[in-house]
């Protein structure tokens, strides 16, 4: 199963349940303003390093340039369109809005 | 025949989320699916008993959810977790309901073909 | 494959859900799926208001729908949102539909993946 | 006492901040307050749909709109949010008007209270 | 100045972000979906009840009722709309959505 | 003439509300009002210097920051904690800004006529 979150998680704890729920290996995909958790150095970074021992995070590269983010959590891998069409194509996909 | 699970994490009321996802049970009742719904987050509030929305001039939905079972929708799970943190038991909800825990929560959700979130 | 999506919330220009559901959808026909299917739920019936007038440097929401929907993607608005918001069937843009409820659990049926965008 | 109100988002229905705001007016209305202006932002330009129809046991939230400004509170809906999402003067109910920010900026000059309700 | 809160504090940060940011003394009016935070017994309730120490916190009656909440943190006084309109005479606002 | 300032707290792009707490302050910028702009919560990544929207086809603002002053808001506040949380320093935002910690927000809210969220 495919993790889809949209929301930061500096402000919302969609991406705390999501992490609590999916089961080992499931990947998560960060969109919209939930790629502001992939930024390196912020206070949610440990929330992010603990997701990815247990599975692959991936984060829109759309969404991380509009940001301007730079610098992600070593691990998180960018991602376009395409390839999140790939994931779905592979999992079946929940979205925690 | 698809299984399809809706879960709702929304608070009742402050957005319409809760009500269609109950909504959404009742159309879907006259297909041939096999349905559940898990309460998990703030929707977990949305099963308690003695909502009463009349002082806000909308309308609640405290009458569906025993009818819910009626059009097909017959495993409503509760994730135990949420419920635990909002300081609610089950005596709390306005129907009976399946507790669980956020891996077998998970596990449900694995085996569903479409998850709709509401 | 047959991918269905639902459009929940994120009402034109107001969330990103909308810009993240059409280039999705995109990249999933340039890849050479099908869509089964959008359905444009609760506020996200507005997505397709036939008279939005947006800046002139800005994208025209509505008008995307309508070129999708004219390529033959089916693009449902649900009858009881668009009712609630007064979306009536001359306000919508062309190349879509307004349809029940009952159009969800079909795209859930015949899909082989449904991708859900919203607020 | 001089109260404008903007309402921000919470388009009609799907969020309660529509309801909150109108409860919260006809109560200060009640006390002999006086609404300098109700502004209605972003996707709060919904709120004011004419062919909204609702379901009959529900609330109509663009009547209770109307009804409150043919009590001469002057309720505006922002232009450039009304432009894109397709919103045109014949399509809001009566007792409104669309107009620009600026008339946000005078709400907040004028009164001495601006309350903000939204999603 | 009174400070307005619509969201539930178990989903989103904006009561903690007004905790942080009111001067002492300044209301607290939870409405909406924010109320679920004045329900006694909950994991944020401590919060609240550290917002207490410094603040009047008000809860409006209509939200309370229509999401069932019978046992509130000791301290949260209830509120009709007319009593948040009496509030807002006294204070300016500002909503934390 | 009163004093209004625009308190902005969401991130960019995900929703309208930073384009439109930028909006708001160049049309206020036309009356005679006292504006400034307080950025917390999320809404510090709206500051932050090389944003480019392009690939998402949506407008930016980045070249509206820089416009904010001559409009009349001259003031524009970072809350320290807000922007500490988030790995960002100074550096980072396109436009100088002046960082504030949580009691100098609060203190600086309190002077206001009218607060208008974004």
């Amino acid at each position: 199963m495919l993790h889809i979150v949209n929301k930061s998680p500096y402000m919302k704890s969609s991406l705390e349940s999501c992490i609590r729920v999916a089961q080992k290996n499931d990947p998560i995909l960060l969109i919209e303003d939930a790629v502001l958790g992939a930024a390196a150095g912020g206070g949610v970074e440990s929330l992010v390093q603990g997701a990815l021992k247990n599975h692959p995070v991936y984060a829109l590269g759309a969404d991380i340039s509009a940001r301007g983010l730079s610098s992600l959590t070593p691990g998180v891998k960018v991602i376009d369109y395409a390839d999140f069409v790939d994931l779905v194509e592979q999992h079946k996909p929940m979205t925690w809005l | 025949m698809a299984k399809i699970m809706f879960v709702n994490r929304n608070a009742p009321h402050g957005t319409i989320y809760a009500w269609e996802g109950l909504e959404v049970v009742l159309i879907f009742g006259a297909y041939e699916n096999e349905l559940s719904a898990v309460y998990m987050d703030d929707a977990v509030f949305s099963l308690k008993k003695g909502q009463d929305t009349s002082a806000l001039g909308i309308k609640g939905f405290l009458q569906t959810l025993p009818v819910l079972e009626d059009y097909g929708c017959e495993k409503i799970y509760v994730d135990k977790e949420s419920m635990e943190k909002r300081g609610l038991k089950t005596d709390d909800f306005a129907i009976p309901v399946e507790v669980m825990d956020s891996a077998g929560i998970g596990k449900i959700m694995e085996e569903q073909d479409v998850i709709l979130p509401f | 494959m047959k991918i269905g999506v639902m459009i929940q919330e994120g009402p034109s220009y107001n969330h990103e859900a909308s810009d993240t559901a059409y280039k999705f959808i995109e990249a999933a026909m340039a890849k050479g799926h099908t869509i089964q299917g959008v359905f444009l739920y609760d506020d996200a019936v507005t997505n397709v208001a036939r008279h939005m007038e947006p800046p002139q440097d800005d994208r025209h929401i509505a008008r995307r729908w309508s070129e999708l929907g004219a390529k033959g993607v089916d693009i449902v608005v649900c009858v009881a949102a668009a009712k609630r918001r007064g979306m009536k069937p001359e306000l919508i843009v062309d190349n879509t539909r307004i349809s029940g409820l009952g159009q969800l659990s079909e795209i859930c049926t015949e899909a082989e993946r449904v991708v859900t965008f919203g607020d």
